[in-house]
């Protein structure tokens, strides 16, 4: 046990307590404490030496061009945060296999600098500023989430870097006139959207919808975007309602949610939130025997442990993405395909890629396209291309409006089918049609 | 003893005898009619007496007669069920221990409660600070140091509060109440766990204590010590009063007899047979069978529903 | 019929409170320690139930066995090479160390068992009962006489068994216990390892019925410690009683128009200040041990 | 005695003229507090930009655990809620700047709202004690984070997005930093200030013991208040310093302005600098956050358990603090003249016999 050095051995009170306090006190010797005096200090210093060490470690070489990246490895975001830092090195990997980011004559290797933040925005942004001013990094790629994107864009402002980020939607992050942040992903505007014009699409489409989300701001976003495209488009939402975010228990919300539908259950029911409330949701609807048409979240279903997590009850769920291995853009980047982008990622990780994982590696190809294209890395030059860029890739079309946001990009709705995601929505990608409608629990 | 005139009535009924040197004084302190209550079980059961300025009055009981419980009550860490408990004329069942403290009222514990993380000194510096006086901190220091000075722990005054014995753990809870500069001393039980020597000790003191003005309630068990320095003595049984009278009128009276040496010999003499090793030697403090029995002894975790 | 249905969700969720704090509620009222690496140990169990099922395919009821053996091991373990070397320190060394045991055994199970989201989706989990419109899922309701069980069993063990009355006495006074013979030490190995069994049990049903990631831990802590000061110390009821109590609160004001889901934590917070300014001790505490 | 009552203190020091030691030591604690805030002062010389944010970081997570020392070190309450007093402070400047009001109004407001907040919360709350008075305090911090969120205080979700200062961000970086620092300074100057007072004294004998120290005529429960609302103002400020500062705020998840995580930061720094001293909160939060941060760049995604490893290691081997170790190591017992060797041999056996009083 790392815990306990040497010092402790003698003192497991297997004898009487009376015996091990006269042990304590009077017989044994100092020597153990005073080691622990030695050692203690020694190993924090050691530590300390350490950390100077590797914060000296990341400069730039001549050839090198040195992306950092603040992710959540630890915490409640590590999960999402995980597929982002794989898809960043995804990206880094293929671009140095592939000769690097050519400048000129020059190429350039690329090496990503990441460091956790333990899901904490404020830990996010010291790491931020110890990327550009210690570390020296050339350019910054996204942390998680919309909190620690708000709080890290203003750095990379401060410091003219610009920042391509992938996992931070909230209208919030575009509306502060930040010349230096781009977002690959569609807005949260989008999210719900497209499930909603995935259903409203079928021959029979539902009539009735429940909207339920998290209290965070981005979910909040995205649930009163669902709502004003539902209340335009004759879909009546009979529930809106609101739950802590990272609540453990919704029954509550789902007793109310039943019945609200002048006494049956809502055609649709939307979720916006996380993923654990997702499967939460699922869980709970099963257990009270909710049995709605069409089920749709935000965020789970595009996540492998989602279909893991559920099993059977996660056919039929849709969900929307930013990306999908199904979808068929021929793109000009290292990847070139979705499918192929799915085979190198899978053979990377052994797992399937979450679209957090794709529009990562998405930010780096931004970048990767704009500096080429603005031939210097220069962080002026390369913002200035990243602005005027348009470029089809595997992920889709990198086009950002004056805001920093990628507007053309259309967000894909999927369906869990037979335990497979498959892409149900818009038409175009789509390689599967949309199941409807869900047939009650247990025989999914 | 200002306006102590006003209330006279409040010792009147219990037919205590005029034994005393200041009989006709009005009381310094009068209970009324006080009952405590612990879930359904009384504690103290419509309890009257007085205590007049400047006497001694012993208080003696079996175990679980309700002493502990009287000297909460009158210190204040307890509040009565039922009850009026007078102080110098006025009604003080209300008033919290802190006030009572500055109104002249101080007490000891049964079981030592020193602040241990403080030096002997320091602990009876805070007495002085926030006591009837509420003196600044320099004069504080002396009073500190005259009060030590007179209990005997001059030359300990830089040990910590858990590092003394039992006998200077009661000095220390003496001279912390004595340095409040109070005119009612509650003393509880301050010479159980003492030797001989040590007790005839106390007993010199608490003389020259009152000797100086203070009127002091002892609560005790040792009844040789008691005896030696109570104006009188009053009996408790089951939180009732059995008996008010001279210590001699008291430990003469069948009743009391009955009641109490009975009971206690009987148990002193289980004790023996047990072994004398709870002596004071032990360095324990007073050991939990010799404490009154409190709520706060309850146990923690009972397993049934019942 | 929403207000039964509401009923029936407070009293499911209720006694899954009532799990998820009695082991807590065990090692607080004996060895007077917040045992902040409760909600950890809860998740360890989770893990040890969904391996059982996931790669032994055992039935989660023998899964919740299994955690509860599993925890009970890895309790008496964390007892006697960490607590008991601070047992008599003050609270807040306590509160540190456990801390410090939640922060580790968090990280380490995210580090082995990385974060996904788990759950145990066995064949039972679709059967509800219906009355009507109620609906009453049947393995929900087997999770919540489980907790009422082991809130019984562990009742009965303290009281009745030899064992259990020297934990009982060990929790009274402890210098006392040990003048009457009983090993303080290994008393409160036991004590803590129930506490660690108990909460591997209430992270088994975690498992079957909702689902479960490393970073939880701390949620249920928290639970578990609120849930405690509602119900009171003094005996195994008490985590039941402050467990459909916490229930009550976040099901009826989440259920309440004017109040809402969004809310329910707050209430159910504002409801332990007042319960607490009100009876300091809980609804069924007793006195404490001084 | 309840569950909170303190260490029995073997390593105390049975040091000779204990007064002229208390005072030595009283000056010796405030020069060296002073001492490394003029150290930390000449971080923005360097002109390291993320050196500055770092050490910004570690002063506002002194002045957390300065502020809880009074609490939490001199009282000896378990206050786990501390955090709320940083985020009331936090969202009146936030509230403040979304409308337009200035920067400074919202720093007073949100002291003046914490303060008394301290003070209405304090009067039912701190009639609990033990771990009690721990969960009720924890509980209204959750609870106010969580109606800030629900009711979109702020922005949806309670999430605020303030606009920076209108000045250059360095020149705004380093304000913020001096700010902090001034507020160290501040609290360091107070807690000397309470060491030697009145107030301090009774503090000290409520930690104790309140029973006693109700007794002779402390009126506990007023001090108590006292320290509690005092805990509240240097925390409340940090957090409105901290809302300007760092500009993104959310009520909850992690670091969140109600997040119980500081409320645990504040108890470890103070805990191993050493709870009750002048200079302890200090030097724990400097050794702390210091640690959290350098750790987190250089081990990675296994901080968290290198984290949780040192602080299992620092309750078990050092539960008394840094600065009371330095205390045992250095002083002779009473009245005896030791040479340095054997003062520093008689103290690691006074802390080696205090340790295992811990266990048994």
């Amino acid at each position: 046990m790392a815990a306990h050095p040497g010092t402790s051995s003698s003192s497991f009170p297997v004898t009487s307590a009376p015996a091990v306090l006269a042990h304590a006190t009077h017989a044994r010797a100092p020597r153990g404490l005073l080691r622990l005096c030695v050692l203690l200090p020694l190993a924090l210093a050691s530590l300390l030496a350490a950390c100077g060490g590797s914060s000296g470690g990341g400069g730039t070489s001549s050839n090198t061009l040195v992306f950092g990246a603040p992710v959540s490895l630890t915490g409640s975001l590590s999960h999402e945060g995980t597929d982002t830092l794989n898809g960043y090195k995804l990206w880094a990997e293929t671009v140095n296999a592939k000769g690097g980011i050519k400048v000129g004559n020059t190429s350039y290797q690329v090496q990503i600098k990441s460091f956790d933040d333990a899901s904490n925005p404020t830990t996010s942004t010291q790491l931020t500023r110890q990327l550009i001013t210690q570390d020296k990094v050339n350019f910054l790629l996204g942390p998680y989430g919309t909190t620690a994107t708000l709080a890290d864009e203003t750095i990379a402002q401060q410091y003219k870097i610009p920042m391509v980020e992938g996992n931070g939607a909230a209208h919030s992050i575009f509306a502060k006139s930040n010349p230096y942040i781009f977002g690959v992903l569609s807005p949260a505007s989008e999210y719900a959207k497209t499930m909603l014009q995935a259903a409203l699409a079928l021959p029979t489409p539902p009539k009735t919808v429940a909207i339920i989300s998290a209290n965070d701001s981005f979910s909040v976003e995205v649930a009163n975007a669902a709502k004003a495209f539902a209340d335009s488009n004759n879909l009546k939402v009979t529930y809106f309602q609101q739950y802590p975010a990272n609540a453990t228990d919704l029954t509550t919300v789902l007793t109310a949610l039943k019945t609200s539908n002048s006494g049956g259950v809502p055609d649709m029911i939307l979720g916006s939130g996380h993923e654990n409330e997702a499967i939460v949701t699922m869980k709970q609807a099963k257990q009270l025997g909710i049995n709605a048409k069409l089920y749709g979240f935000t965020v789970g279903p595009a996540l492998p442990d989602f279909i893991t997590t559920l099993g059977g009850d996660s056919n039929f769920v849709l969900g929307s993405s930013q990306w999908t291995p199904q979808v068929k853009y021929q793109g000009q980047d290292v990847f070139g395909t979705a499918p192929n982008f799915e085979q190198m990622y899978k053979a990377k990780y052994n797992v399937e890629p979450s679209y957090q994982a794709a529009e990562s590696a998405a930010t780096g190809l931004a970048f990767q396209f704009a500096i080429e294209k603005a031939g210097s890395i220069a962080p002026d030059k390369v913002r200035d291309a990243l602005a005027n860029l348009d470029v089809m890739t595997f992920y889709g079309e990198l086009k950002f409006d004056a805001s920093g946001a990628n507007v053309t990009k259309p967000m894909a709705t999927i369906q869990i089918q037979s335990g497979q995601v498959v892409t149900v929505f818009p038409s175009d990608i789509a390689n599967a049609q949309l199941k409807y409608p869900t047939p009650a629990f247990g025989s999914r | 003893m200002s306006s102590a005139s006003s209330r006279p009535t409040a010792s009147s009924p219990s037919g205590s005898p005029d034994a005393t040197p200041d009989a006709n004084a009005a009381p310094i302190l009068a209970l009324d009619a006080v009952t405590k209550r612990f879930g359904g079980l009384p504690a103290v059961d419509d309890l009257s007496f007085a205590v007049r300025p400047g006497e001694v009055l012993g208080i003696i009981g079996p175990n679980g007669a309700g002493k502990s419980t009287l000297i909460g009550l009158i210190g204040g860490a307890l509040a009565p069920t039922s009850g009026v408990i007078t102080y110098a004329g006025r009604a003080i069942a209300d008033l919290p221990p802190h006030r009572r403290a500055h109104l002249g009222i101080a007490r000891t514990f049964q079981i030592a409660q020193p602040f241990v993380g403080l030096d002997v000194r320091d602990n009876v510096i805070v007495g002085a600070l926030f006591g009837r006086r509420g003196l600044r901190r320099p004069e504080a220091a002396r009073v500190a140091d005259e009060v030590l000075e007179r209990v005997h722990l001059t030359h300990k005054a830089m040990l910590k509060g858990d590092q003394l014995t039992v006998a200077d753990r009661k000095r220390l809870e003496m001279a912390r109440a004595l340095a409040t500069n109070p005119r009612l001393l509650l003393l509880d039980e301050v010479m159980a766990g003492l030797t001989p020597t040590e007790v005839a000790q106390a007993v010199e003191l608490i003389r020259a204590i009152n000797r100086d003005g203070v009127t002091v309630l002892v609560v005790e068990h040792i009844m040789r010590a008691i005896k030696g320095v109570s104006d009188r003595i009053l009996v408790l049984h089951h939180g009732r009063k059995i008996a008010e009278d001279l210590p001699d009128e008291v430990l003469a009276d069948p009743k009391v007899i009955e009641a109490y040496l009975g009971e206690r010999y009987a148990r002193q003499r289980a004790a023996e047979r047990e072994g004398a090793a709870t002596s004071a030697a032990t360095g324990a403090a007073t050991s939990a069978a010799d404490a009154d029995t409190d709520a706060a002894e309850e146990p923690e975790w009972k397993g049934g529903l019942a | 019929m929403p207000n039964a249905q509401i009923l029936v969700n407070w009293l499911l969720i209720g006694s899954f409170y009532a799990a998820v704090a009695l082991g807590f509620s065990l090692v607080w009222g004996i060895m007077n320690i917040v045992n902040l690496a409760h909600g950890s140990l809860l998740i360890l169990g989770a893990y040890v139930a969904y391996f059982a099922f996931t790669a032994l395919h055992l039935n989660p009821f023998i899964g919740i066995i299994l955690a509860m053996l599993a925890l009970f091991v890895v309790g008496w373990l964390i007892q006697y090479i960490a607590i008991n070397r601070v047992i008599r320190a003050p609270l807040l060394v306590t509160f540190m160390l456990t801390f410090g045991l939640d922060l580790l055994i968090t990280n380490l199970a995210q580090q082995f068992f990385t974060a996904n989201n788990r759950a145990i989706n066995s064949s039972l989990a679709g059967v509800n009962l219906t009355l009507g419109a109620i609906v009453i899922p049947v393995q929900n309701v087997l999770a919540a006489l489980i907790a009422v069980l082991l809130t019984a069993a562990l009742s009965l063990f303290l009281a009745r068994t030899r064992t259990g009355n020297a934990i009982l006495a060990v929790g009274m006074d402890r210098d006392a216990a040990r003048l009457m013979g009983i090993n303080i030490a290994r008393t409160y190995a036991l004590t803590f390892a129930l506490g660690a069994a108990l909460a591997g049990a209430a992270g088994a049903m975690l498992a079957m019925t909702l689902q479960f990631q490393p970073v939880d831990a701390g949620q249920y802590t928290l639970f578990a410690f609120v849930i405690v000061a509602l119900g009171g110390l003094g005996t195994p009821w008490g985590a039941l009683a402050g467990g459909l109590l916490f229930g009550l609160a976040t099901t009826l004001s989440g259920s309440i128009q004017a109040i809402g889901p969004g809310l329910q934590t707050t209430v159910a917070f504002a409801v332990l200040v007042l319960v607490l300014v009100l009876r300091p001790r809980g609804v069924l505490g007793k006195a404490f041990y001084s | 005695m309840a569950t909170h009552a303190p260490a029995r203190d073997p390593l105390a020091g049975t040091g000779a003229a204990g007064v002229r030691r208390e005072s030595r030591e009283w000056l010796w604690s405030l020069l060296a507090g002073v001492a490394i805030l003029a150290a930390i002062a000449l971080v923005p010389l360097s002109g390291d930009d993320a050196a500055l944010s770092l050490w910004t970081l570690i002063v506002m997570f002194c002045v957390l655990a300065q502020g809880w020392n009074f609490i939490g070190g001199y009282a000896g309450y378990a206050a786990f809620g501390n955090v709320v007093f940083f985020g009331i402070g936090a969202e009146a400047v936030a509230l403040t700047l979304l409308n337009g009001g200035p920067f400074w109004l919202g720093l007073l407001l949100g002291t003046l709202a914490a303060g008394l907040f301290a003070f209405l919360l304090g009067l039912p709350v701190l009639r609990l004690r033990g771990h009690y008075f721990a969960i009720a305090t924890l509980g209204i911090a959750e609870a106010l984070g969580e109606l800030v969120a629900a009711k979109a205080i702020g922005g949806p979700g309670g999430e605020v997005s303030l606009t920076p200062p209108d000045l250059d961000f360095h020149i705004a970086n380093t304000l913020f930093f001096y700010g902090f620092l001034a507020l160290s300074l501040l609290t360091l100057l107070g807690t000397a200030w309470l060491a030697r007072s009145r107030f301090g004294v009774a503090l000290v004998a409520i930690r104790e013991n309140e029973e006693a120290a109700e007794a002779l005529g402390i009126p506990t429960f007023w001090y108590k208040v006292g320290a509690f609302v005092l805990s509240a103002l240097p925390t409340a400020l940090a957090g409105g310093l901290y809302a300007y500062w760092f500009l993104s705020l959310q009520p909850t998840g992690e670091g969140g302005v109600f997040d119980v995580g500081y409320s645990v930061s504040m108890v470890l720094m103070t805990f191993l600098g050493g709870a009750g001293t002048i200079v302890g909160p200090l030097i724990g939060g400097i050794i702390i956050e210091y640690l959290v941060q350098t750790t987190t760049v250089a081990f990675g995604d296994i901080h968290g358990q290198l984290l949780g490893a040192l602080i299992i290691l620092v309750t078990i081997f050092l539960p008394q603090g840094l600065i009371r170790l330095v205390r045992e190591l250095t002083v002779s017992p009473a009245g005896v003249k030791l040479s340095y060797t054997r003062r520093f041999t008689e103290g690691v056996r006074r802390v080696q016999r205090f340790i295992a009083s811990n266990g048994i």
